[in-house]
């Protein structure tokens, strides 16, 4: 957060920026009327924005919203002109910027409002900034360029803009280069950089999606408040509806190419008037409403914009479809404001049509406690010496990953472990399958260490679900063959008719149809892979299974899918999952019990809903905090509070607690001894010196 | 009265010699000029007396004398060099030499009889840590005086009638007795003799350069300047002929080279040429079998058709001359109309070849397959062993080669890691127990690989060295060349020619056979 | 049942499982410097195959009657200084240069490859021996090493080849192959679909052989096609400097050596056609090599 | 920044360690004796006592490991001992020969890194288009034509059109530049052809990786010049693998001048190196081919520091 007095120096010291109150209607800072864009490949022609038209004011922050290849990012790129070249083309539209049609402008002259009228910041923090100049030469790049300043003005301009986006020690920072600051500064020197010439726009592509969520609300709390004031229009793109619903002013929702709905974000959420909409709304977890049995999902996979059907492209996947759904239907208002592009957008929009699919078969919604302790994990530790930089540069260094977490989990119980990036539960998950070896502790699996070599049928028992769908799969094998080699390896099945056979079994309980058998990885959707990787996994005959992340790298959508194929298929063979993910609202649905790790260890270790109804570390409050809500209106009522600091390295790792050093609550103590994990009240652990027991 | 002996054999021998070189005679000689020639290799040493390849004679040869020397204008005579006159006892085993009173060292000092003597006592009787590479050649020689200033008397422990012309030998080089005595290695570090150039300065695999001495002892030489002799390859040798970078080269080049050269150069560049000594021929390692079998060596040797190939060869190759041991136009030579009654130098190659295939058929190895040892990748190796496989390929013999380096060549061939090996002399001089010293008996002489032995050779040998007489001592060597080429444990086939490149200024340098002299330097001059 | 009604994809399936030949188009049709590369190489291959029907002569054959011919009717190359016809030689050369070529890009890859995984795979101290030991042996100059091992193993023919040769002219190749599949394979073992395979508890052979393997097949076959261009040069070199293939047999390198050169003025095709003959049989599989790179590297791919 | 040095100094030791035994032991096995090329090459009749006793002054008759040894110990000592040839000290025989190569090759990496550098970038800036093809079809040639055979056309081209040839003595460039630079700019245009289509390539596959990075797309969203956004954003990251392979082939150049400098007949280490094979002069061979490899080791670290100086990334802490 920027203190105050920080930005009235930044007024006086850029007399340029005109601060101005709460975002005000004024007229339309940018308008996209119509606008197509095509990659034209090899391969053929991918349609990636199809008439797409909105218009952002001064100081509004609009959102645009969708899952991957829906042509948001399209569309932002091709307002800037940036389309990869020589594919991607505007084929129709236009793109009015001050009453100046931006795509009909020279090169040259779009090249002068690039980064001085219109700024964008990208995805990636970690990529987007030059590896090899430092922070100040890449800041002063555009000043030099667009406003003519001397070096010396330059580097005062980027002093101020660095202490603007609430870098400390600005000077320093000019001289370093990426690689000395952490995901989260890198993105505040790209906000600094977007700044620097007083643009109109800034948009922001998924500005937040490679960050850990108490970073990412840093940075949004950051640029909301720098739209306010200096009266910027911003567009956010992203695929997360928390953001959404928290920051912004109007929400456009893209799918397949094209804009199913348009309006404030309060109608968006109260009276989604589009199935599309709905159900994406409807298929997260959510942290503020009491945990459903089943998440309601959309079926299907989004179309192949190389060959779209015909009429409504959501039709397919849709609910509510109707026969004239074979016709497009266009973008109208349902509401003063609100338009929706389905030809039921008005039974939707009164509640006429019943939108919500009620889920009720509710699963086992308590941890069976009485149930067999099936793996006990104890005070394991994994350090590892590590050489920053390459080959000799520096000296080793130990990161303790893990260090010192115990823990069991039961029959038929799904222990969710959750933590920001870095915190080492992945590298718990490894241990647990035995892909590393630990530095101490133990890991017990149904009475045998799993480091024990005898220990073959515990560990072929334990089997894993990784996070990537595009890794785990090995591209050079068949569905068939991947799903199959473990029966053929342990003669699971006889003969290779038995085999083809359970192959198709598997395929079947993970949702697959029996075609895909012959299909290679690449063939498959992202989905999909997943669901062959829980097949190969239970090929195996598992009774324990590592989920790493199964869900993090899927859409909205295809989320819901697989959360609900994990959850049947636990209840039906009654798995064990240890269910690894940093998404709260994820873990806190299929989950029983549930860890929250920082660091290297455990912050708080409770039963699911006493967790998300009581939690008592700081961290786990935090997190809580930082983590956005689908829904504006609570949103709105939330208090703003955002984590300090940046998440410390774990080579220099805080004396103490390590959270010591980001905590609100820190006092001088706490910084002196490693709190223990204590038992606060029933099954509830915490291990913050501050808290009391109940 | 030896001398007389040699006079006629020269004379002899100078009918052979193609005598562009007369033409130099008419112009009056011009001092001045530097003389820039071509050298395919580095001297290995920088004393003579381990030397024993054209590469240190070409080098070292203008810094030196010798006691004598051959004649260039009077081959295969041999003349004194710093010896002014000289007398041989009538038994054969005293040599007495007069040397001249006016000769200087590089260093100033006079020569003496006893830098003579110090010399051939370092050859025949090397210190420790000095290699005498021909000491085996000075056998028959017992001892070495040098009673006063001006004399020098060898003594012999048995008469040689080569003996005169191996005094002549270009690796016998006359240091200083003084140097010697400080350093017996000496003339491994420094080059410092009596010759007509001094040595200026030299980068070891790229020049060498010599400037005049003034104070040689034969009166108006040299006539140069000095000379720089250059290291190059032999393929850039020939590129700096075209080019005109070099003016003259003492090896050889192939007739081949002398039209590349003629066309780039036209009337700037002339050619003369000599028999060579280069004999190549093929050995045979009679302790394998079927080799040790006369009638598959005889096969052999009957299958090349020497005559039908020499004229096709000579313009591919620097191969000439059929020839057997003997150069054809040495004194001793084994009349042409002998020579084709030998197996291998017949005309009718037809009924030559059906005699080989009989025999081989008789030797119970109708299709005999070896594999050929050549020593690569020189000029004429190549294209000898190419010829030599495709006759072989004509009776029904496959022919596999293997080419091998130098080194490689030299250690089989020694080991007698061969069946059948590309083999070649060069030898310096021309007289027969020299020639044919290398092939005795293979017990007697470690110079002949082919493990073959027969102690006639050794008798027909001894019989022709002792001979004084010329005439009879022709005879003597005719039979003894007449039966070793009948053993056939060695076949010769064909000669080189030295064919010699010079720029048109330089001037007065007769071509003799020998490459591994470099001839006489001091009287070469330069036209303006 | 509940599980089994879980439906996903909608769209009708259409197989697009690529066969040997759509590749083959598929491959033609985007590198089109590729496949003239692929069809050269092959031409060359096949006329060497066919180098006893279709040579007009004996390449040993010496014939002092043809010498130095210039291209005509009956000798189309012409002759060299032996009156043996060019064209024939180059066919039967194409032979040697491929056999040579391949069979030592062969050895020497798959060796490269097999260390190179296995270094990869096992990490730690064997990795840091092996490469140790790559390292020297890429330190040292590729023809000292083809050099020595000539000589250490003198020759030894396998169906007319030098096999000792060959094996020379892998050698050199072996730590540079080494290496490069020693990265690719490092980030395939970081690969998830590794893990699950050790997961699933398959022996190290398997997960070798059976999952990283495949997945080197694209890196390996591009050093393959580039050492096979690097091999026929190195070859050609080798006996250009009288080390490698030795008269009579017909190698392109073989017929520039010696004194080929001193008959340039009388004879230029003696020089120009082996010369050409080399570099063409390189190009085409550097051609072939440098496109199989840039269709079967994702990354260098078009997005 | 030192300590670094120095640790990959001491880590460069068994390497070349390994290869001198590797070198010192192959070479032994090779068949061919100097003496006997020296004493019998020529057909000169030497009896086996000489080649005995000299021999024994080469000090060929101790045992192998003694040998070895002796040698090591005299390589520390920076004396790396006599040559069999010719008696003098490697070291001489080396120093008349290196200033050449070296030159060569230098001159060779620099003609390679001004062709390379603009012909691969151009040819990734215009990739697929006919520029580009043509561009990779030159490198491709340049790669495919053997140096030995460019080298003997170059050199008959000059004598044909021009009946010129360039010297065949070697002058040092401070001497007489146009004379050194009239011998010496052949050889070095043959392997720079070479070594430039290797580079260009590397260029080329570079500069289209950094292109796509994220970071050239946030420099064109800042609105710098397409120029700039090149030259400054793009080259700069492109030369790291650039450089790697320009050391690279640099090191593997010394070794490989062996068949340029016999073509062109250049006094150099490949000359040599490769007369010293055929004379079996196995002390001057050893210490060439450990010169080589050392060149090759030293030119890997001086690529490591230079990605250092570059890549900020790659700092000593």
């Amino acid at each position: 957060m920027i203190a105050p007095n920080t930005l009235r120096m930044e007024k006086s010291a850029s007399p340029g920026l005109v601060p101005v109150g709460p975002p005000s209607p004024g007229r339309a800072l940018l308008t996209v009327n119509d606008l197509h864009v095509h990659f034209v490949q090899a391969g053929g022609v991918t349609r990636a924005v199809e008439g797409v038209s909105f218009s952002v004011r001064q100081g509004q922050i609009l959102a645009l919203v969708g899952e991957s290849g829906c042509g948001k990012s399209a569309t932002a790129l091709a307002l800037m002109r940036l389309l990869a070249r020589p594919a991607g083309r505007v084929v129709k539209g236009e793109v009015l910027f001050d009453g100046v049609d931006l795509l009909k402008l020279s090169e040259a002259e779009m090249r002068e409002r690039r980064g001085r009228d219109i700024s964008m910041i990208f995805q990636e923090p970690m990529t987007s900034l030059n590896p090899v100049l430092s922070i100040g030469e890449q800041l002063m790049e555009p000043l030099i360029a667009h406003l003519g300043m001397n070096k010396q003005a330059a580097r005062a301009r980027s002093i101020d803009l660095l202490t603007m986006v609430g870098l400390t020690d600005p000077e320093r920072r000019l001289e370093q280069y990426p690689h000395h600051l952490s995901g989260g500064m890198r993105q505040r020197v790209m906000i600094a950089m977007g700044l620097a010439c007083n643009p109109k726009l800034i948009i922001a592509d998924e500005p937040t999606t490679a960050l850990d969520v108490t970073i990412q609300a840093q940075i949004l709390e950051l640029m909301r408040d720098l739209s306010r004031r200096l009266n910027i229009a911003l567009i956010i793109i992203t695929h997360n509806l928390g953001i959404v619903a928290r920051y912004a002013d109007s929400v456009n929702v893209m799918y397949a190419a094209r804009l199913v709905e348009r309006g404030d974000a309060d109608a968006i959420f109260a009276r989604s008037s589009h199935p599309y909409t709905v159900g994406l709304i409807d298929s997260i977890p959510r942290l503020d409403r009491p945990r459903q049995g089943r998440l309601s999902t959309i079926e299907g996979m989004p179309p192949d914009l190389m060959a779209l059907p015909a009429g409504c492209r959501f039709a397919p996947r849709c609910p509510h479809r109707v026969d004239k759904c074979d016709h497009d239907p266009s973008l109208v208002a349902v509401e003063p404001g609100h338009l929706s592009a389905c030809w039921r957008a008005g039974e939707l929009v009164t509640g006429a049509l019943q939108a919500r699919a009620t889920a009720t078969d509710a699963l086992l919604s308590i941890g069976p406690a009485t149930a067999p302790v099936r793996v006990t994990v104890q005070e394991l530790k994994r350090h590892f010496k590590v050489s920053a930089g390459r080959g000799w540069f520096s000296g080793a260094a130990t990161v303790k990953a893990v260090d010192g977490v115990s823990f069991d989990i039961r029959q038929g119980e799904t222990l969710g472990l959750v933590g920001e990036s870095g915190c080492g539960k992945s590298t718990i998950g490894r241990a647990i399958l035995n892909l590393d070896a630990v530095t101490a502790g133990s890991i017990i699996i149904d009475g045998q260490n799993i480091a024990d070599k005898r220990a073959r049928e515990v560990r072929r028992r334990t089997q894993v679900i990784f996070q990537d769908p595009f890794s785990s799969l090995n591209p050079r094998m068949s569905v068939s063959e991947i799903i199959g080699e473990p029966l053929a390896v342990y003669k699971f099945e006889p003969d290779a008719q038995r085999i083809e056979a359970r192959v198709q079994e598997l395929l079947g309980q993970v949702g697959l149809m029996p075609y895909m058998a012959e299909r290679y990885p690449h063939e498959l959707s992202g989905g999909q892979r997943q669901r062959v990787g829980i097949a190969r996994a239970l090929a195996l005959k598992p009774s324990i299974i590592v989920c790493d992340e199964p869900v993090s790298a899927l859409d909205v959508s295809i989320q819901g899918q697989i959360i609900n194929l994990l959850d049947e298929l636990q209840q039906r063979l009654g798995l064990t999952y240890l269910f690894i993910a940093h998404d709260l609202a994820v873990v806190r649905h299929i989950s029983h019990r549930v860890a929250v790790m920082y660091l290297g260890r455990i912050m708080e270790l409770a039963d699911r809903d006493e967790l998300y109804r009581n939690p008592r570390h700081p961290y786990t409050q935090l997190l809580l905090d930082a983590a956005p809500v689908p829904d504006p209106v609570i949103e709105r009522g939330r208090r703003p509070r955002v984590a300090k600091g940046e998440l410390p390295s774990p080579i220099n790792q805080p004396k103490g607690c390590v959270f010591s050093t980001r905590c609100p609550m820190a006092t001088v103590e706490c910084s002196q001894a490693v709190p223990a994990l204590r038992q606060i009240a029933d099954g509830h652990y915490v291990a913050c010196i501050k808290v009391e027991p109940c | 009265m030896t001398k007389s002996i040699w006079a006629s054999a020269g004379a002899l021998a100078l009918a052979f010699l193609t005598t562009q070189g007369a033409m130099a005679q008419d112009a009056k000689p011009v001092r001045g000029g530097i003389l820039n020639y071509g050298v395919a290799g580095g001297p290995h040493t920088l004393d003579c007396h381990a030397g024993n390849s054209f590469a240190v004679t070409h080098h070292l040869g203008p810094h030196y004398s010798t006691l004598m020397k051959t004649d260039n204008r009077n081959y295969p005579n041999t003349i004194g060099d710093l010896a002014k006159s000289w007398t041989i006892s009538p038994d054969h085993l005293t040599y007495t030499f007069k040397l001249h009173d006016n000769v200087k060292f590089h260093d100033g000092t006079a020569l003496t009889s006893e830098d003579v003597r110090a010399s051939f006592q370092r050859i025949i009787d090397p210190p420790a840590g000095v290699v005498s590479a021909w000491r085996s050649m000075y056998a028959d020689l017992k001892s070495v005086e040098a009673p006063d200033k001006d004399t020098v008397v060898f003594k012999m422990s048995a008469p040689n009638s080569g003996m005169l012309s191996i005094f002549g030998s270009p690796w016998a080089c006359i240091y200083s007795a003084a140097k010697l005595k400080e350093d017996p290695k000496y003339p491994e570090k420094t080059v410092m003799g009596t010759g007509p150039f001094q040595l200026v300065e030299h980068v070891s695999g790229s020049h060498w350069t010599g400037k005049r001495f003034d104070g040689y002892f034969r009166p108006g030489l040299p006539y140069l300047d000095g000379f720089k002799a250059i290291a190059l390859s032999s393929t850039a040798l020939i590129n700096a002929l075209a080019g005109g970078q070099i003016d003259a080269e003492f090896r050889g080049v192939t007739p081949a080279d002398q039209q590349r050269i003629q066309a780039s150069r036209g009337a700037n560049i002339r050619f003369e040429q000599a028999e060579g000594m280069g004999l190549f021929m093929v050995s045979f390692n009679t302790k394998v079998k079927p080799y040790d079998d006369i009638r598959v060596r005889r096969a052999l040797t009957l299958a090349v058709d020497r005559w039908g190939g020499i004229e096709p060869m000579s313009r591919i190759s620097t191969l000439k001359y059929v020839s057997s041991f003997q150069r054809p136009g040495a004194p001793d030579a084994l009349p042409k109309a002998q020579l084709e009654k030998l197996p291998g130098f017949g005309r009718d190659i037809k009924a030559a070849r059906a005699e080989a295939r009989r025999l081989l058929a008789e030797a119970g190895v109708p299709n005999l397959k070896f594999t050929l040892i050549n020593r690569g990748p020189d000029m004429p190796y190549a294209p000898f062993a190419l010829y030599l496989i495709d006759q072989w390929r004509q009776i029904g013999v496959t022919v596999d080669q293997q080419v091998v380096d130098t080194a490689n060549w030299a250690q089989r061939r020694t080991s007698g890691n061969f069946s059948v090996i590309v083999d070649v002399t060069g030898d310096w001089g021309e007289d027969p127990s020299f020639v044919m010293a290398r092939f005795l008996s293979s017990d007697t002489s470690f110079n002949n690989p082919t493990g073959f032995s027969d102690p006639k050779i050794e008798q027909l040998f001894q019989a022709q060295k002792l001979e004084f007489d010329p005439a009879k001592r022709t005879q003597a060597v005719n039979v003894l060349e007449n039966y070793i080429v009948e053993q056939i444990f060695t076949m010769p086939v064909f000669r080189t020619v030295r064919l010699l490149p010079f720029a048109t200024k330089v001037q007065n340098y007769p071509v003799v056979p020998v490459h591994n002299w470099l001839g006489d330097v001091s009287e070469i001059w330069l036209k303006p | 049942m509940k599980l089994g009604a879980i439906t996903t994809s909608v769209s009708v399936p259409s197989r697009a499982r690529p066969t040997g030949w759509r590749k083959m188009m598929q491959f033609a049709t985007t590198q089109p410097l590729g496949a003239a590369g692929l069809v050269t190489a092959l031409v060359m291959a096949i006329a060497g195959a066919l180098a006893p029907l279709i040579a007009p002569y004996n390449p040993v054959a010496i014939s002092f009657s043809d010498m130095l011919a210039p291209p005509s009717w009956e000798h189309p190359l012409g002759t060299d200084n032996f009156g043996r016809d060019i064209l024939s030689r180059i066919l039967y050369g194409a032979r040697t240069a491929i056999v040579m070529g391949l069979v030592s890009a062969l050895i020497g890859s798959t060796l490269g490859a097999i260390i190179g995984v296995v270094s990869a795979y096992f990490g730690g101290v064997v990795d840091l021996l092996i490469q140790r030991v790559v390292d020297i042996f890429l330190s040292l100059p590729i023809i000292v090493l083809a050099l020595v091992v000539v000589a250490m193993l003198g020759r030894n023919l396998v169906l007319g080849f030098d096999f000792n040769l060959i094996l020379a002219i892998s050698i050199p190749i072996v730590p540079q192959v080494a290496r490069v599949v020693r990265s690719s394979a490092l980030s395939i073992r970081e690969m998830a679909y590794v893990d699950a395979a050790r997961v699933a508890g398959y022996s190290t052979r398997r997960i070798i052989f059976r999952h990283m393997a495949p997945n080197l097949m694209a890196p390996y076959l591009i050093m393959l096609t580039a050492f096979i261009a690097q091999a026929i040069l190195l070859e050609a070199s080798l006996s250009f400097l009288g080390l490698g293939v030795t008269e009579p047999s017909p190698a392109w390198g073989l017929m520039l050596a010696g004194n080929a050169v001193d008959f340039y003025r009388q004879a230029p095709w003696m020089i120009i056609f082996p010369g050409l003959a080399i570099s063409l049989a390189v190009f085409s599989f550097n051609l072939l090599g440098d496109s199989l790179r840039d269709w079967l590297d994702p990354k260098a791919r078009l997005r | 920044m030192l300590t670094y040095v120095a640790k990959r100094l001491l880590m460069t030791i068994p390497t070349l360690l390994g290869a001198a035994v590797l070198i010192f032991f192959m070479l032994r096995v090779v068949p061919g004796d100097v003496i006997e090329v020296k004493l019998r090459g020529d057909g000169a009749s030497v009896t086996q006592d000489v080649i005995d006793a000299e021999r024994r002054r080469l000090g060929l008759d101790k045992p192998l490991p003694e040998q070895f040894t002796s040698w090591i110990a005299g390589l520390t000592r920076l004396d790396p001992g006599l040559s069999m040839w010719t008696g003098k000290p490697v070291v001489d025989e080396m120093s008349v020969r290196l200033p050449l190569s070296i030159q060569v090759a230098v001159m060779g990496a620099l003609i390679a890194t001004l062709i390379a550098v603009p012909m691969g970038t151009l040819s990734a800036l215009y990739r697929d288009s006919p520029i580009d093809y043509l561009l990779r079809i030159f490198s491709l040639v340049g790669l495919a034509v053997p140096a030995f055979w460019f080298g003997m056309v170059m050199i008959l081209l000059l004598l044909w059109l021009f009946n010129w040839l360039p010297p065949v003595i070697y002058t040092p460039f401070h001497v007489d530049p146009i004379a050194n630079l009239s011998q010496l700019i052949w050889p070095a245009l043959v392997v720079g052809i070479r070594y430039a289509a290797v580079v260009a390539r590397m260029v080329r596959s570079s500069v289209i990786e950094v292109m796509k990075e994220d970071y050239i797309r946030t420099a064109r969203a800042k609105g710098l010049a397409e120029k700039v956004i090149i030259i400054r954003h793009a080259m700069k990251n492109a030369m790291l693998p650039a450089i790697t392979v320009i050391g690279l082939e640099f090191a593997f150049l010394m070794g490989g001048l062996v068949v340029t400098e016999q073509v062109f007949n250049l006094n150099g280490i490949g000359q040599l190196f490769v007369q010293a094979v055929a004379h079996r002069d196995f002390v001057l061979v050893q210490n060439i081919v450990m010169f080589i490899a050392a060149v090759f080791v030293f030119t890997n670290l001086a690529v490591d520091l230079l990605y250092a100086a570059i890549d900020p990334r790659i700092r000593y802490r």
